[in-house]
């Protein structure tokens, strides 16, 4: 009882309240863009040669704006948004009317989850990992040679290392499909076969992410590892002659690990975000480039839907960190 | 003076240091450019690096060495812009938050998380899209200060909080010191260290970023920066059509710059640290 | 009329948010005065309430509730304007326990006598300053060239103890705060610090509130002393009284916990550790009751009023 | 155990510029069984290195410059900077522990106290289950008359004292020949550090083993040492039975050391030594005391005296002396 | 080893996805959503009425049996249906299928076409193969709805939509089509989409008109950017793609079986029916002023700016119609004369004739510094690089200016005539590869180059500023593309009479952005609207009076033809339609990608 009273019931607070501010910015600021839904949509159909007399044009942007929801005020606007909302509606895409945004979310949105849940924890796990050891063995050799590596490998613009990556392994060295989230005509039903074609599939775009996530974790976990290791609880241990491998683990990794936890939940909500170069590099259907074109196509409803999940999934990756931080750190107490 | 011949006996900022130098008289020759980086067709197309275009030219008939020039200095330029407006509001906000505490730090930590919380490159693609034509260098730096504070602002609050604590705030409260006066001479010299570490990670943040956006095609393709440069390069197909030197410029010159920058500031932070500070003072 | 007077004085902190309130009544409805050039002495162990005191007489934390009256006049620190303030800070000023966290590693010490002088509006030019600074560091002992630019770790802990003495007296205080002066300075440093206060009440008339668990010090340098346990003062009388006969179990307890350096005079009985901190605070009557041999059914259940024996106060029922 | 001319000090290097600091400089002791050994000394004088360096567990900047480190273990002397880092490691908490100073920071703060008992256990004894252990720290703490709850509690859930105990078992739960104790009672207040000193004493009668206690409160030691020896500027100046000292200090530096301290019932006025201790990276030439001391004369300022031998099982460096002036104050 | 087990490479044809991945991809209901017609939807699904060829300059009767019959005042219209058509779900194709087709797009708001049916007062089925449309109004030009460019109210199936309660959210999947393929299977992820000739292809107006398509599949995809698609042709993945030019160099010179519409340099199709250039926003200062919109076509020195922007593999155009080989034929022979000896005025009885018949060859002479292969053939080189264009005259420009106030100050820097630094603003979109982009840029460098301070402003939002009016000199179209297939200029230049004129913050007509108008443009439109589509004698002489009207106020500034950058690889099929082999428009993107098919040859490679 206390528990939810005193620990979940501010945080769940402090929660709906940082959603709230997220999703009123995502709401406000593309509606200042110049970008008009309904004129990027008859330009896209003249421009591509529907003969439309200009008076048919005009009768159309009005049918539009009806069609669009884009009469009436901003805040209107918004306060449809959040009835719809709450109904777990985004309304239709304006891009692809009518089809709802939901659907084009859902069509999308197994992909990109699945892609980089895996590989951002991937890099998490083998980052800390072989930042923790090298920032232990600081003094070591291969420790001196990854150290370099990372410092070439994590500033590369990303775009570069990933059709880079593409290009030697897809075109010089062709093993790898050179785009793509599964074969062509594939028929999605379990076989280890069709598993065997998602992870090639997969295996390009997750390795790029993973280099250089795995160099930026590697990089911060190391400087932490470097200042825990000074600690006296770290250096009572290894005078009081405990085997390397036990201070390693449990005294250094454990301590160091606290920081980025934080940062892994913080990391997880720049998904969508970092998924957007991933996906136009390796065409991989995700929702980044469905973001990417609501941007651009001023498609406010499918924007709204992407940012608001991604809010919610920062949101709720953080608030779980936070419920579950106790755990790992019995400093922080559930007062 | 003293600083930088202690530093430079590290090897690492030395190395860093060098390159850093090296990029800023690149930056600095810009201003003795034969080429206006903005006009094509100065010089053949397409060739490979010789004398007197030591870095090649591009499909649009301009130098690269002297585009180059130009581009690190922007590149700087508007990392350097970001990295102070940011350290500037993360400063500010982290300090009040910290020495003023109860309400305005409640206020100001819930800003600095629904900063850390909104999906920051989705808003400043959006903002870049919006304002990208009159996107200048300055204001690119702006942007990208204005979204670069949040988790700093908690690192300076959190060491405000707790130098807030050392006896020494008491004593300069004893001695009739204002908060003001305080924060800045008790709490600053701490806090510079870090400052500085997070200026050099910020100045890093906001190259890749420019670099992000540019290849994304939002940011103004015409101001000559690293992440422009590349952006023309892969537009003209550089790399699949073999001019190398083209693609290779930028992407070797902004590792070479984040290296430098990271070797900086590891190497900084280092010889900031207060322990170590205390060391050295304590032998002067 | 004394020069301070602390009536009734609380200090209740909460811990936890706006939804979750637990409270530590760090300082319990504690009464003592300090008269002018007297050494008065506040002991007790880690975390009865000591430095929360001395704090809130310093105006660094609020009181709960409870009168701070200063030469008669009731100090007020949240209503207090800038020149009240300065004004209070050339009168109380105070002295800590770390002399290497009193100054800032960062900075050097001399600027802090400069500050406290322009500052207080003592001294408008910097050669009256140094005047000032000369005289009163000569006072502790510490030339002036020895002193100025230089950083707090090129010095000794027992001459920053002196140099933040001397700050203290920049502004000819008349009451000085010294919250455990001595406990982090060496033993062999240790008297000339305590030393100190003794000739600063003889020869300047400054009285001096001793904060420390160091009994034998205390009953070196001070005048009066008060034993706080767990935010209550448990005795409060003359030292000589007090630390030779205590009459309070805590008072006991204190001293002869306290290792004499005599080989001769050895512990013997084992004594009972205290309960968690928080416990407590928390309990209902007599705090000490979990730790007492003499404890009694009432002690449970009642917080002891003060009982005035042989011109010492004793908050115990063994004295009812 | 006993060290020959032991010599560490601390060589730094900060950015290129070299500085020797000499925090353990020809120090001589040996140490008998089931004795509780005394070192006192001002702070930075150079106990804790001395320890360190005793408990052959040193880290840069720290080194050996000079001198041996002997244990002896079952009638054999180990000389144990000859030892291999391996072998060394098992020497340690199965012959000798270390109680470090300050408590505040030396447990794992996320794991529980037991979980840091087995650690310990488990990194010095072989063929122990999980279970074994825990059954081993808990009776351990139970001998020691701690409360069992304190396995389960993680370190920050205890107080400054408790901390300190727990350390003292975490010590000695392998039943060590010698145990090294690092100012375990400075950051405490009385109560609470007669628990602990209580404690210390008690291990010691019951299991008969050899402690070695530093602080530089001589009431602490004057209640616990059979033999003190006095540190000042990474020397050893005096060392005698506990009685001999207190009676007949010899060294002036030791003199000021007792008779500066307070005693209740004699409000008489007590002087501290004068000045400030050198640092030890630059040492006066001579007798490094001697800008400190009343009775100093030209010898003093030239040549450092040794540790003699005087009377019998009482040594002493110092010139005043060795030439027989000895000056009572 | 892309393709699934059971769909041979050699018997399918891989074409890239012009408008790149689609959001939606289970929706075939283009009617409604309109988007994504290009994966193979109006390419091979579908078949209109009519269907513009512009290679041959002719218009091909696709699901019409003929062309259109209007009644004398144009308000009635006849349309006779091909008959033996069938839906690929066996359903006869038939006269009903087009009354409710467009019945239902006047009844359903959002549907595509809707607001132009408004004009239909009343459909009669006078047979199965039979429809007369009766209008509210006269319209001429009414059956253009129905004739495909990239778009067109095409016949949907009556039998399936009459089912749907929502025509709006209907997603049509699997859809039912009169072309010659069926959908095989799409990717949910949006990447591609694949296609199967139909069994009974020669129930379909391809099949009819001209015999089996040869690939069994047509595979749409989207790989990705240019270098996605260079690497994707590379492996021979990739049959047909629609690239950068500097991919097609890339994929020039890494596929030896790959090749583009002209086997040489420029490489590029000029039979596009757009020209591409600048345009001025005649409602702001200066630009209202034709002798400054002169002085800045003078500024541009034609050949260095094809350079700029194509690296010179463009076809230039004077006039603001593209110099496909039927409009050069229909309309530049009849205009060259009168380009000669046009002539400008500029003051004190100084004239100028501005018209460059060597432009071409200068250009010409360009690509042979730059080492590409160029014929020698005059004739040839002024089809391939254009005839001509304006004049390189500086000095000419800089007379008009300082007639108008304009003057240069001492670093050569060009002030308006208030004084003020004169700036200029090009608005473009963000595509690298568009005309347009290159355009921008190539402008402002010669505009730079003259002493303007140019900036070049790349937004997403251009077509929304541009429409608005919120720009100085923007990318659009020089004016709205004409049909491609038929002489007449009513869609070129309709969008400049007077009535669509709004002001700025309003949106101006596509094909006018400029929002210019003239008088004398009202009547030449009017009359146009007047002459029947038959007519095409009057409309040609129609179509010269409304060009030399633009050209003497050049409004906007044509430049090039579009270049179109198409790259095929004949590893598995020849035949595809190139310069030398003009029998079809090359895009697989287009609706007439489906007559071109029966054409191609396996070449039989594994
Ligand atoms: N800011 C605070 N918030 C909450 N609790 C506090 C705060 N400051 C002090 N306390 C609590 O109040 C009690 C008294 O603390 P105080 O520092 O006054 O003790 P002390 O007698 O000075 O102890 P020590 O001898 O360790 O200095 C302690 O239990 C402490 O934990
Ligand atoms: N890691 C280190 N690097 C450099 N100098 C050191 C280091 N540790 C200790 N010293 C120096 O060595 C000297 C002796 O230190 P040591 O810790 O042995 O003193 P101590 O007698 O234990 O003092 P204390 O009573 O404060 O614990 C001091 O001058 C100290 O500054
Ligand atoms: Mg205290
Ligand atoms: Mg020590």
């Amino acid at each position: 009882m206390s528990f939810i009273k005193r620990y979940l019931l501010p945080r769940l607070i402090t929660y709906f309240l940082v959603i709230w501010v997220g999703i009123t910015m995502i709401f406000f600021i593309p509606r200042f863009l110049p970008t008009d839904p309904v004129q990027q949509f008859i330009n896209r159909l003249v421009a591509q040669g529907t003969y439309m007399d200009p008076k048919a044009i005009e009768e159309m942007t009005e049918t539009l704006k009806e069609l669009y929801g884009l009469k009436g005020s901003l805040w209107e606007q918004y306060i449809n948004f959040w009835k719809r909302f709450l109904k777990g509606d985004f309304g239709p895409s304006y891009y692809q009317f009518p089809t709802p945004v939901i659907t084009l979310i859902k069509q999308s949105l197994p992909w990109t989850a699945w892609l980089l849940l895996v590989t951002t924890l991937l890099s998490w796990i083998i980052g800390n990992i072989l930042g923790g050891l090298a920032g232990y063995f600081s003094n070591r050799r291969w420790v001196k040679i990854l150290d370099s590596i990372a410092m070439v490998i994590r500033p590369m613009p990303y775009y570069i290392l990933a059709l880079g990556l593409l290009i030697l392994l897809a075109y010089i060295i062709p093993i790898f499909p050179i785009g793509g989230g599964f074969a062509i005509g594939m028929q999605f039903t379990f076989s280890w076969e069709n598993l065997l074609i998602l992870l090639k599939h997969a295996f390009l775009p997750a390795l790029s992410l993973i280099l250089i996530g795995v160099f930026i974790w590697f990089q911060a976990m190391k400087l932490v590892v470097q200042s825990v290791k000074s600690e006296d609880y770290v250096k009572y241990a290894k005078m009081g002659g405990i085997e390397e491998k036990r201070i390693v683990r449990r005294y250094v990794i454990r301590n160091a690990m606290l920081p980025q936890i934080t940062g892994l939940a913080l990391s997880l909500g720049q998904i969508f975000g970092g998924a957007l170069i991933t996906e136009i590099v390796f065409s991989y259907p995700g929702i980044g480039t469905l973001l990417y074109n609501a941007i651009f196509t001023g498609d406010y409803n499918l924007l709204m839907g992407v940012s608001t999940l991604s809010i919610l999934l920062i949101t709720t990756s953080i608030l779980l960190i936070d419920l579950l931080y106790p755990l790992f750190d019995p400093r922080v107490r559930y007062r | 003076m003293q600083v930088l011949k202690d530093l430079l006996r590290d090897t690492r900022f030395r190395f860093g240091f060098i390159v850093f130098l090296v990029l800023a008289g690149l930056s600095i020759l810009s201003f003795f450019s034969p080429y206006n980086p903005y006009l094509w067709n100065q010089v053949p197309r397409d060739l490979p690096p010789h004398w007197p275009h030591i870095l090649g030219t591009n499909s649009m008939g301009q130098d690269i060495f002297w585009k180059l020039t130009f581009a690190v200095r922007n590149s700087l330029v508007m990392s350097l812009i970001a990295g102070l407006v940011s350290r500037v509001i993360a400063m500010i906000i982290g300090m009040i938050a910290g020495y003023k505490g109860g309400t305005a730090d409640r206020i100001l930590m819930f800003l600095s998380d629904s900063f850390l919380v909104i999906p920051l490159f989705i808003i400043i693609v959006l903002i870049a899209t919006m304002v990208k034509a009159r996107l200048s260098l300055p204001m690119l730096g702006l942007l990208l200060g204005v979204f670069g504070w949040a988790w700093d602002a908690r690192v300076i609050r959190s060491q405000v909080l707790s130098l807030r604590e050392r006896d020494f705030t008491y004593t300069a409260l004893l001695s009739g010191s204002k908060a003001l006066a305080i924060v800045f001479k008790e709490y600053l010299p701490f806090l510079i260290p870090l400052i500085f570490a997070t200026l050099i990670g910020n100045m890093s943040w906001a190259i890749g970023m420019e670099i992000t956006l540019a290849i994304l095609g939002v940011s103004n393709l015409d101001i000559p920066t690293l992440g422009t440069m590349l952006q023309w390069s892969i537009n003209y197909q550089a790399l699949l059509l073999g001019y190398w030197w083209w693609v290779l410029t930028p992407v070797i010159t902004s590792i070479f710059l984040f290296i430098a920058l990271y070797l900086i500031s590891v190497s900084i932070s280092e010889y900031l640290d207060p322990r170590m500070r205390i060391q050295r003072i304590g032998q002067a | 009329m004394p020069l301070l007077e602390i009536k009734n004085l609380t200090k209740i902190f909460t811990i936890g948010s706006i939804f979750s309130r637990t409270r530590i009544v760090a300082v319990d409805n504690v009464n003592f005065d300090i008269n002018e050039a007297e050494i008065f002495t506040l002991a007790g162990e880690s975390g009865c309430g000591k430095t929360t005191t001395a704090k809130i007489i310093l105006g660094f934390e609020e009181p709960t509730s409870g009168e701070i009256i200063y030469k008669g006049r009731k100090i007020d620190r949240v209503h207090q304007n800038e020149k009240e303030r300065r004004e209070l800070l050339r009168e109380i000023q105070a002295v800590f326990q770390n002399p290497f966290s009193t100054f800032n590693p960062l900075r050097k010490v001399d600027r802090y006598f400069y500050e406290t002088l322009f500052n207080l509006g003592i001294a408008d030019t910097r050669e009256k300053a140094e005047e000032i600074i000369r005289e009163k560091l000569s006072a502790v002992g510490i030339s002036f060239e020895e002193f100025s630019e230089k950083y707090p770790s090129e010095f000794s802990g027992g001459q920053l103890q002196r140099i933040s003495i001397a700050r203290a007296l920049l502004t000819n205080p008349s009451l000085l705060v010294a919250d455990e002066p001595v406990s982090m300075v060496d033993a062999s440093l240790r008297m000339s610090i305590v030393n100190l206060f003794k000739d600063l009440k003889e020869q300047y008339g400054v009285s001096v509130l001793y904060i420390t668990h160091d009994l034998t010090t205390a009953y070196y340098v001070s005048d009066r002393i008060a034993v706080m346990f767990r935010g209550n003062i448990v005795e409060l009388g003359p030292a000589e009284k007090v630390l030779m006969e205590p009459k309070h179990p805590y008072t006991q307890l204190l001293r002869e916990s306290v290792p004499e350096p005599d080989p001769k005079k050895k512990w013997d009985i084992r004594i009972k550790l205290s309960e968690t901190e928080q416990a407590e605070y928390l309990r209902q009557g007599c705090k000490f009751a979990g730790r007492c041999p003499k404890v009694m059914d009432i002690c449970r259940k009642e917080p002891p009023p003060y009982f005035e024996v042989d011109g010492v106060q004793v908050k115990c029922w063994l004295y009812r | 155990m006993r060290t020959e001319n032991l010599k560490s000090y601390y060589i730094l290097d900060i950015f290129g510029k070299k500085r020797v600091v000499k925090a353990v400089d020809d120090v001589n002791i040996s140490i008998r069984e089931n004795e509780i050994y005394g070192i006192a000394g001002e702070s930075g004088c150079g106990k804790s290195t001395l320890l360190k360096a005793l408990f052959a567990a040193i880290e840069p900047p720290q080194r050996i410059v000079g001198g041996k480190v002997l244990y002896r273990e079952n009638e054999k002397e180990i000389d144990v900077y000859s030892l291999s880092e391996e072998e060394r490691r098992k020497l340690r908490w199965s012959f000798i522990s270390y109680v470090p100073q300050g408590s505040m920071s030396v447990l794992n703060p996320v794991v529980k106290i037991k979980e840091t008992f087995k650690d310990f256990i488990e990194s010095h004894t072989t063929g122990k289950t999980k279970e074994e252990a825990y059954e081993m720290a808990k009776e351990h703490i139970k001998e020691l008359g701690l409360p069992i709850e304190i396995l389960n509690a993680y370190p920050h859930q205890l107080s400054g004292g408790m901390r300190q105990r727990v350390t003292i078992a975490l010590a000695t739960v392998l039943s060590p020949k010698v145990i090294i104790a690092d100012e375990p009672t400075t950051a405490l207040d009385v109560v609470t550090q007669r628990g602990v000193i209580q404690l210390l004493k008690e291990i010691q009668s019951s299991r008969q083993n050899t402690i070695i206690l530093v602080t530089h409160d001589m009431g602490v030691h004057a209640n616990v040492a059979d033999r003190i020896a006095i540190m000042y500027a990474g020397k050893i100046i005096e060392e005698a039975k506990t009685e001999e000292i207190f009676e007949n200090p010899m060294h002036p530096y030791t003199k000021y050391l007792i008779f500066s301290l307070p005693k209740f019932g004699d409000k008489g006025r007590r002087e501290s030594a004068p000045g400030s201790p050198p640092s030890l990276a630059d040492l006066p030439p001579g007798c490094s005391f001697h800008p400190r001391c009343p009775h100093a004369f030209d010898r003093c300022r030239k040549e450092i005296p040794p540790l003699k031998e005087y009377l019998p099982g009482h040594k002493v460096a110092c010139w005043l002396v060795e030439e027989g002036k000895n000056a009572a104050s | 080893q892309q393709l699934p087990p059971g769909i041979p490479r050699n018997e399918t044809f891989i074409a890239d996805n012009l408008t790149g991945r689609a959001a939606n991809p289970g929706n075939f209901n283009i009617w409604a959503t309109w988007v994504w017609n290009d994966r193979g939807i109006q390419n091979l699904l579908l078949e209109p009425l009519w269907c513009v060829e512009y290679a041959t300059g002719e218009i091909i009767n696709a699901l019409a049996a003929e062309s259109p019959k209007y009644n004398s005042d144009f308000t009635e219209l006849t349309i006779k249906l091909r008959k033996g058509v069938y839906w690929s779900d066996g359903v006869p194709f038939t006269a009903d299928d087009l009354i409710y087709t467009i019945e239902l797009a006047k009844n359903t708001p959002g549907f595509g076409y809707n607001s132009q049916m408004q004009q239909v007062k009343e459909i009669v089925k006078v047979d199965d193969y039979t429809v007369v449309i009766k209008l509210n109004a006269p319209n001429s030009r009414f059956h253009t709805y129905f004739l495909d460019r990239w778009g067109a109210l095409r016949p949907l199936p009556k039998h399936v939509f009459e089912k749907v309660e929502d025509p709006l959210t209907f997603t049509f999947n699997p859809p039912v089509g009169t072309g010659p393929y069926v959908l095989h299977s799409y990717d949910p992820g949006g990447y591609w989409t694949l296609w199967q000739r139909r069994e009974d292809w020669d129930r379909t107006p391809t099949g009819m008109l001209y015999g089996m398509p040869q690939p069994k599949y047509v595979l749409f995809i989207t790989y990705g950017g240019p270098e996605k698609q260079v690497l994707a042709m590379a492996q021979h993945q990739l049959d047909a793609a629609d690239l950068t030019l500097e991919a097609l160099k890339a994929v020039l010179n890494r596929v030896k079986t790959a090749r583009a519409w002209r086997k040489n340099f420029p490489w590029t199709v000029n039979i596009d029916p757009c020209v591409t250039g600048l345009h001025f926003n005649t409602a702001k200062e200066p630009f209202n002023n034709p002798e400054v919109r002169w002085a800045l076509v003078f500024a541009i020195d034609i050949v260095e700016y094809a350079a700029n922007a194509f690296d010179g593999a463009v076809t230039l155009s004077p006039i603001h119609i593209p110099l496909t080989t039927a409009y050069y034929n229909w309309y530049f022979t009849k205009l060259e004369d009168w380009l000669k000896n046009f002539e400008i005025d500029l003051g004190n009885g100084e004239k100028f004739k501005p018209y460059d018949p060597e432009a071409g060859f200068r250009l010409a002479e360009y690509a042979r510094k730059r080492g590409y292969p160029v014929p020698d053939n005059p004739e040839l080189i002024k089809r391939i690089f254009g005839p001509g264009w304006w004049k390189y005259a500086p000095d000419v420009a800089a007379k008009l200016l300082e007639k108008n106030g304009f003057y240069r100050d001492e670093q050569g820097r060009w002030h308006l005539p208030n004084g003020e630094l004169w700036k200029i603003t090009i608005t473009t979109g963000t595509n690298p590869a568009h005309p347009g982009y290159r355009n921008a840029f190539a402008a402002a460098q010669a505009w730079k180059k003259f002493g303007i301070d140019v900036t070049v402003q790349t937004t997403d939002a251009a077509a929304t500023l541009d429409q608005r009016g919120e720009f100085e000199v923007s990318t659009d179209w020089p004016a709205a593309e004409p049909w491609g297939g038929h002489p007449d200029l009513f869609r070129v230049l309709e969008p400049f009479h007077s009535k669509y004129i709004r002001p700025i913050g309003e949106n101006a007509p596509w094909g006018n952005y400029a929002r210019w108008s003239n008088s004398e443009m009202d009547r030449i439109i009017d009359e146009i609207q007047k002459t029947a589509w038959g007519d095409t004698k009057k409309l040609i002489e129609l179509g010269v009076e409304g060009l030399k009207l633009l050209v003497k106020e050049m409004p906007t500034i044509p430049t090039f033809n579009y270049p179109g950058v198409i790259a095929w690889d004949e590893h598995y099929w020849t035949n595809y339609p190139g310069a030398e082999n003009m029998y079809a428009q090359p895009y697989h993107h287009w609706p007439n990608f489906k007559y071109m098919l029966p054409f191609l040859k396996p070449t039989g490679r594994k």
